[in-house]
């Protein structure tokens, strides 16, 4: 938290930060997702740039007061580029016991804590596995700026006179914490009443005791003795344009409905819920006047071949789910592999294997997407890099599945699912075109006829007359699409699937390389490490390094400069949460000695860590 | 959407034959299969349906039976095991102006495909399914299948098979099946009235149709083969008509005793005291379900017909009142609404 | 075996508490949960068995439900979603002396689970499978699930959702299952007896549990919960007795017309005509299982208990029977049997 | 076919061949597997080295005389050391027009090519596509030693006088063919009329018709004029011993067996009936005595999963399949390798993707084995090279499972299934002990502890006093096996389940290498293709060349000294049936620059390709 004096205004100090990390942390039922993202908008409200990181347990309502049971939202926010929710906290919220417990050591020595006393009980304490009360502890407050602060009987007494029961004033007082942050760093409260007023227009009491608490959290930091000073973050330089909060699962569903849009081909999108992509099947429901339609079906096996049976139909077919459910998939997608229809499978990865971490992130399902079917059953396999990046992706990967008439598979991530940031809102029309061509000439139509261009067969909508056609899973003479166990036409078909896919390397705009063109080191990511790739090496550019990074959202077909590339510097590390993935793919392709730094937390990688990997391998500055 | 339920097009269908439905592809099932008789059946009752034959898809699993729609001159997909109904669910969602059928197996329909026919039949898709039934699983050779006998000896099974076997019938029915009914391979006349019921019916049309495999399991239905013992054992269903079977010199009837079906001398009983068959009676249709020779007739017909909702019908009007309430979407305003702020 | 079917060792189990079951693992579920009531029941039930714990093991599939073995103090697998029938299948044939107990949801067993409760019923399989009916997907937070009622408004179902509910007793009787039955997380006399009759039983003991989801689905059973209702609604099976309900001011019976269950005031029939539940017919059963307010009672208690083979009993005594008549395996002697010839 | 002229015996010239390959088609009605498998028996008792290849269309009894219903097998037997069924064929036994039209363009020039006359009528030449008949073509007579016979019209004239009606005395025309053919080749008919004699104890008239038209056919090669002279193929040298007739899916069931008697603890077998693999389970369910029990499941997820629960319930679980069964089986698999239980896992691939070509054989599923699932879920991966030895890799992977407690794929293939050997009978004592030890001591008990060698956790069986304890698909803390969500914890079970899997190298012997241990080029094989690879490497060798060849039996992990070994050579060649797995593995793993020959033809490696392959890398001998 670099820090500049600045001129102290109204009645307290106040500090001009450049950038601050801080974390919400509490039960289950403290409301701290809700705190966190008030918090997100307030700031963004207030032109910072910023990144998000919900962090909640997979039981639903875990009983209160246990370590297990704690939920917390962190953020980052600046007045310069913000790439990742930060590593280190700046300041620490911790509503009870149990959330001191588990999140304290993440906060910076000399950071701001700010407790709530009157959670601090013996049977707290004792859930949380503390035998003496840690706020007690002169250490502690030697070691942070801690705060002690009964928000529990604050919040009651702002709003003792108001007709509502213990447990429904006990709900309000994560707004107390919401109202003191915000003065702490200075947010508007206007994002926040808004929300207010309009979440509780049908229920004054609760708009009522929620305004007040918030208030009363405010006026707490700018009356109470104990805070010297407050901070201030300037608003980030940021391309001009009207923005909004966009959460990754939001992102993937929107894109699909402006393809549906721009196409004009309705979007059959089958799922079965999973934690974390159960929200777009719920986001997608929310939206039927686009023309999409959802079938929440009985198991990810129909879900998949339900969305193929759309397809054969003449609409897109999109599936989505997670690791554990795609796996499921696998034999359905080989269907759509060689029937040649459009698929869009979204994999939303989580912490693995089996059931694994299921609200944890993780980028392991790589070499699924690659391999995980039957024989040779080559797929399409793109991957946004920011939440916000998914809308592009998702609009991408329906108009390759289209064109190609392939499936594309799309792999995000919890971080990206639920981590939101500012992301400035495109015009539609500058969307490239999708264009679907439905053969109807029957004048010499084979099923498998194929495009020089694409090598992608017709598609062909039922309903049309005298190209009534029969495909299926058997393989089939290239043309005609007849059943054939000729040996060279299988060797031909598999080639010929094969050299389809390779073919969408003709979509893959140059790569951007972040940094000099040659030099000592190139980091190479994909998906959603790119905050923290980027964070970490343009850290290690400002130490005059020789290091450059490139991002791949296309990870196969691989970007035909990739290789090229590659051989321009001294050494290749990529940084990835699985054990190393796509560094055996690119050592496989091009040779090259690429080194993995991998940890598999079930969080984003540090970019701190990262950072220190790119000077282990590089050493001081040239 | 037509009586057929779906498949008709504003222009009125040109006059068929069988003929017309019959495709390019050399059928590749043994000779002497029952599938060659249910085909053929097919083929017939497709210029009835008087639906544009570029309307009608054929859907299927993998099994001799699924190489089904290989052989219609129609739209067909040939999937994977144990999946065509999900996959037909997908294209009436995405296409209900299709007529879908549903060819499948006791082993793609009931064994890896149980779950995706339990859910059809209970989300009562707008399709019309085929199940063959030969008590085996032909195109991998001749194991047991979900519908063989208990102690079935086959080639998996050389002491007999363990499990208890699932009737179809009961099972549809206990899925919440709209519509259940059986043929007989052997017996065209009535398969065809069946097939025109079925496919007439509107959500899932649920046709179970014993098919012989006189490869690896030949004459597993004779009970309904035997000139004999079909003349002792079929008892067709009719709507409105009471459950009287058996030779014309031995006619007999099933009643119920109580909560017990019972069989009984036709003569013995008052007209009041017969069962009289009604396909609206879901409670009845149990009931048949559950009679077989020896003991009771074997029932042909239809079982049970009811209207209920159709999936994809509801969802299509979910759609066109959420259009009509507030206009088609427009990805510009979604875009833009909500909160969003602007910079520079 | 013994009569609970399986798990009873040579020498007798010592006495246990309620306590003996419980597990050191922190319970997780939702405070308010219907789950609760249900595990303290279990627990309660378990000393009755008069089986040694570690004879015991208790399988589940994925949801909140499944979490259950944890907190059971024996031997648990928290499984995979919606395969506890087949791993509980696997784990019965190769151990037949251990009582299986599975747990599973409306979710689990019966949308990505029902083809294996399909298959696990029809076979059989000496296990206790109890169903927790929250009418809602609880762990991936409030979707609906295959059992909520058509027009559900959820998460994924914003408008309602297009599907007809299955009837999980409907279901189960469908595929063959030999014992049916259905309480309430709320009625914990009722629950006690019903988990020791499912745990008496040979074979498949399938118990639906009608379960409160507090925090997504609140008060969906609230027709059992709410007193007044309950005690017009409640339809206590008793083998033996004759299906009357309702408070006591105004009793009425269900009996059948024709083939058609119908109810009437208790008074105003004649004792020949009522209704006797006989646990042994599952006609009788098909129609209690279609049975739900408002219009009729709804049914609590056992529906059918029929006895029947079970698939690992009849697998073991082939296995025996082979050993007997042609002694045990021999690697050495099968490598040289048949077709050999010597070399050198 | 190298010859050397030999004192002729008997009538008629008799030369003596070293090898020889000879392919029987005809309809599926025609009985073809059973001649071949016949007259594979005759050979074997001669003494000979031989390799089959059955193959058959994907129909059950397609219609007679249709391209597609064309069913054949094929041997090759020899008195040096047989790898493969043979590329190119000396003698072709065409039995109808569509066999002809099919088979044809793999007789060599000058080769026998034999055809029952009476099948080539004008419905036959239709079906075949022919429009006027081949035979009556006198280019066939010049280019092949071509021999009409009517074979129909000389069976019945041997059993006119029998009581069978013509369908059935049709039936018996395929022995008339064997009889022939053996008479060429000088086969003993001994084993053919004992197997009669079995096959129609109850059965005389068939008996008596069977040996009449099967004498028929050998009389009349010694007596038409036609037949100029025959041929004799003196014993190979192989190894003292008792041998048998061996296929892969036996062997493999076989081993399983094997695996149950040592290690005492029973089997459990789930699967669901597929193509090619259906067979395994048929054998095991022959063979109750020894305790092994098998379940058709529903489908491969309750096959796989019905194994797990058998795995927990301390039996060992093996469940099999083929390509599109195994895709289906992944999310199971990953649950195995989180509960750390024994699991064996057959795959016996086929052509693909999707349901692609089931009678057909393929290398594909490499990848799946390796990464099929989501999230890091590492297994072992072992492959048979031959028909017998799929015997020893199915005991070994019962051994490993339980050793290591983890996952073991097998992957074996179509033709290994299908395809027999002549097979030196082991003795069963010489097997590896498998020593499994369930865990009874309550003291100190844990169920995630760690073997401080294998790193594997105990097995316990329910019914083990004071044992009680719960394990499932979350993520869990080491050692206690409690539900954890513990950020190190997860990054150190997944490098824990990892390095599970890298300790099992040390079970793997040192590897074999066929040839110099050192040189111009090394080709690297695994699985199936083993006949084929070596066959043309010897020949290489055998030309001068400094070649030499590896066979990998352990896929993962992959032997200890491998990389080594690949750079002792100048050139690494990577033969497989799919697009290029192992070659990708190899190439990422070691960095070497290893090539791939790679056809996916639905058959065998051609081993006169490979060899061409092998000169154009490394070029005419140094
Ligand atoms: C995923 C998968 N598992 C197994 C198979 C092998 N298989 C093909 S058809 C079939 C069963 C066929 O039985 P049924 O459905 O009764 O059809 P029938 O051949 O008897 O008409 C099986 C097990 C497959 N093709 N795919
Ligand atoms: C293969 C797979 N698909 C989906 C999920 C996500 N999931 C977990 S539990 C569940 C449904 C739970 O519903 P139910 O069985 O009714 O249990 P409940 O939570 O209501 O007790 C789903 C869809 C999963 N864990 N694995
Ligand atoms: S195997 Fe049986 S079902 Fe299949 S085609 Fe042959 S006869 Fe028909
Ligand atoms: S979500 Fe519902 S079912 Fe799950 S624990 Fe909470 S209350 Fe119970
Ligand atoms: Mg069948
Ligand atoms: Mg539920």
């Amino acid at each position: 938290m670099s820090e500049t004096a600045a001129p102290a205004t109204g009645t307290k100090a106040r500090r001009e930060l450049d950038r601050a990390v801080i974390r919400f942390a509490g039960d289950s039922g403290d409301g701290m997702q809700l705190t966190g993202e008030q918090f997100t908008t307030e700031s963004a409200w207030a032109g910072n740039d910023l990144a998000t990181l919900p962090n909640f347990p997979a039981e639903i309502r875990a009983p209160a007061g246990t370590l297990f049971g704690v939920s917390s939202f962190q953020l980052q926010f600046g007045s310069l580029r913000v790439y990742t929710p930060g590593d280190r906290l700046d300041c620490l919220v911790a509503m009870n016991p149990a959330a001191l417990k588990v999140h304290l050591r993440d906060l910076k020595t000399g950071g701001l804590l700010i407790v709530n006393t009157a959670a601090y009980d013996k049977r707290n304490l004792d859930k949380a596995g503390y035998n003496a009360n840690p706020l007690d502890d002169p250490a502690l407050a030697e070691r942070y700026r801690l705060h002690k602060v009964d928000m529990t009987g604050l919040t009651y007494e702002a709003i003792k006179d108001l007709p509502l029961n213990t447990k429904e004033k006990d709900r309000t007082k994560n707004f107390f914490a919401l109202g003191l942050v915000s003065w702490i760093y200075t947010r508007p409260l206007e994002p926040t009443l808004d929300w207010i007023g309009k979440k509780f227009a049908k229920n004054p009491q609760f708009a009522e005791a929620n305004t007040r608490v918030l208030k009363a959290g405010h006026a707490y930091g700018e009356t109470a003795e104990i805070f010297s000073e407050h901070y201030q973050i300037e608003p980030a330089e940021m391309a001009a344009g009207v923005y909004r909060a966009m959460t990754g699962n939001r992102a993937l569903a929107w894109g699909l409905l402006a393809a549906a849009e721009r196409s004009k081909v309705p979007i059959v999108y089958g799922a079965y819920p999973i934690t974390p992509a159960s929200s777009i099947l719920e986001e997608l429901a929310m939206h039927k006047r686009f023309r999409i339609r959802t079938i929440q079906a009985e198991d990810e096996i129909a879900a998949a071949t339900a969305a193929i049976g759309a397809s054969f139909g003449g609409a897109i077919g999109v599936t989505g789910s997670s690791g554990p459910g795609i796996a499921l998939k696998g034999e359905a997608i080989g269907l759509a592999v060689t029937a040649e229809l459009p698929l869009v499978i979204f994999d939303i990865q989580r912490g693995g294997p089996s059931t694994g971490l299921p609200t944890k992130t993780e980028q392991a399902d790589l070499m699924q997407a690659l391999y995980g079917r039957n024989s040779e059953s080559p797929v399409v396999v793109l991957a946004p890099a920011t939440p916000g990046d998914c809308f592009y992706v998702a609009y991408e990967a329906v108009r390759i599945a289209a064109k190609y008439m392939c499936p594309v598979f799309v792999l995000s991530d919890g971080f990206l699912a639920n981590g939101s940031e500012p992301w400035l809102i495109p015009d539609p029309e500058t969307l490239p075109p999708i264009d679907i061509h439905f053969r109807t000439e029957k004048e010499g139509f084979f099923p498998y006829l194929r495009d020089p261009a694409t090598l992608s067969r017709p598609w062909v909508r039922p309903g049309t007359p005298g190209l009534e056609h029969r495909i299926g899973g058997i393989e089939k003479q290239d043309v005609t699409g007849n059943i054939s166990y000729d040996p060279d036409n299988h060797d031909h078909m598999v080639r010929m699937r094969a050299e389809k896919v390779r073919r969408v390397a003709q979509e893959i705009p140059p790569t951007t390389i972040n940094g000099p063109a040659t030099g000592d080191l190139l980091v190479v990511g994909w998906g959603g490490t790119y905050g923290s790739i980027t964070a970490a090496v343009e850290r290690a550019q400002s130490d005059g390094r020789s290091v450059a990074s490139i991002h791949l959202r296309h990870l196969n077909p691989l970007p035909p400069d990739l290789g090229h590339i590659l051989r321009e510097y001294r050494k290749v590390l990529v940084p990835e949460i699985n054990s190393g993935q796509l560094v055996r793919v690119l050592r496989a392709e091009y040779l090259v000695d690429a080194v993995g730094f991998n940890r598999v937390r079930g969080l984003p990688l540090a970019s701190e860590e990262i950072y220190e990997a790119i000077i282990q391998l590089i050493g001081s500055p040239a | 959407m037509s009586a057929q339920g779906a498949g008709a097009a504003a222009t009125p269908a040109p006059k068929y034959t069988k003929k017309d439905f019959e495709s390019d592809q050399d059928v590749r099932w043994c000779p002497g299969c029952g599938d060659y008789a249910i085909l053929s059946a097919v083929q017939k009752s497709m210029p009835d349906l008087g639906i544009p034959r570029e309307n009608i898809v054929f859907i299927s699993g993998i099994g001799c039976s699924s190489r089904f729609p290989y052989y219609m001159n129609t739209y067909g997909f040939h999937t994977i095991h144990g999946r065509a109904p999900a996959i037909a669910t997908g294209l009436r969602v995405a296409r209900p102006d299709l007529k879908v059928f549903l060819v499948t197996g006791d082993g793609d329909g009931l064994s890896i495909g149980g779950n995706h026919m339990l859910h059809v039949l209970r989300r009562n898709v707008n399709i019309t399914i085929l199940l063959f039934n030969n008590r085996i699983y032909g195109l991998t050779k001749g194991q047991y299948s979900p519908t063989s006998e208990l102690g079935k000896v086959t080639k998996s099974t050389p002491m007999g098979s363990a499990d208890r076997p699932v009737n179809p019938l009961a099972f549809a029915l206990g899925c919440g099946a709209t519509f259940v009914a059986r043929t007989v391979d052997r017996n065209i006349a009535h398969m065809d009235e069946m097939l025109k019921r079925a496919a007439g019916h509107r959500g899932t049309g649920f046709l179970e149709i014993l098919q012989n495999c006189n490869v690896y399991n030949d004459l597993a239905w004779n009970v309904m083969y035997d000139k004999e013992s079909r003349a002792l054992h079929e008892l067709r269903l009719q709507h409105g008509k009471p459950l009287i079977f058996g030779p014309p010199d031995a006619r007999k009837a099933v009643i119920m005793d109580g909560v017990l079906p019972k069989v009984v001398d036709a003569g013995s009983v008052p007209e009041s005291a017969l069962w009289i068959h009604d396909e609206r009676n879901v409670n009845a249709a149990k009931l048949l379900a559950g009679l077989f020779a020896p003991d009771f007739p074997v029932p042909i017909g239809v079982l049970e017909e009811i209207e209920a909702p159709i999936y994809e019908d509801v969802m299509l009007q979910q759609e066109q009142r959420a259009i009509s309430e507030r206009g088609p979407g427009s990805i510009a305003k979604l875009l833009t609404s909500g909160d969003t702020w602007k910079i520079g």
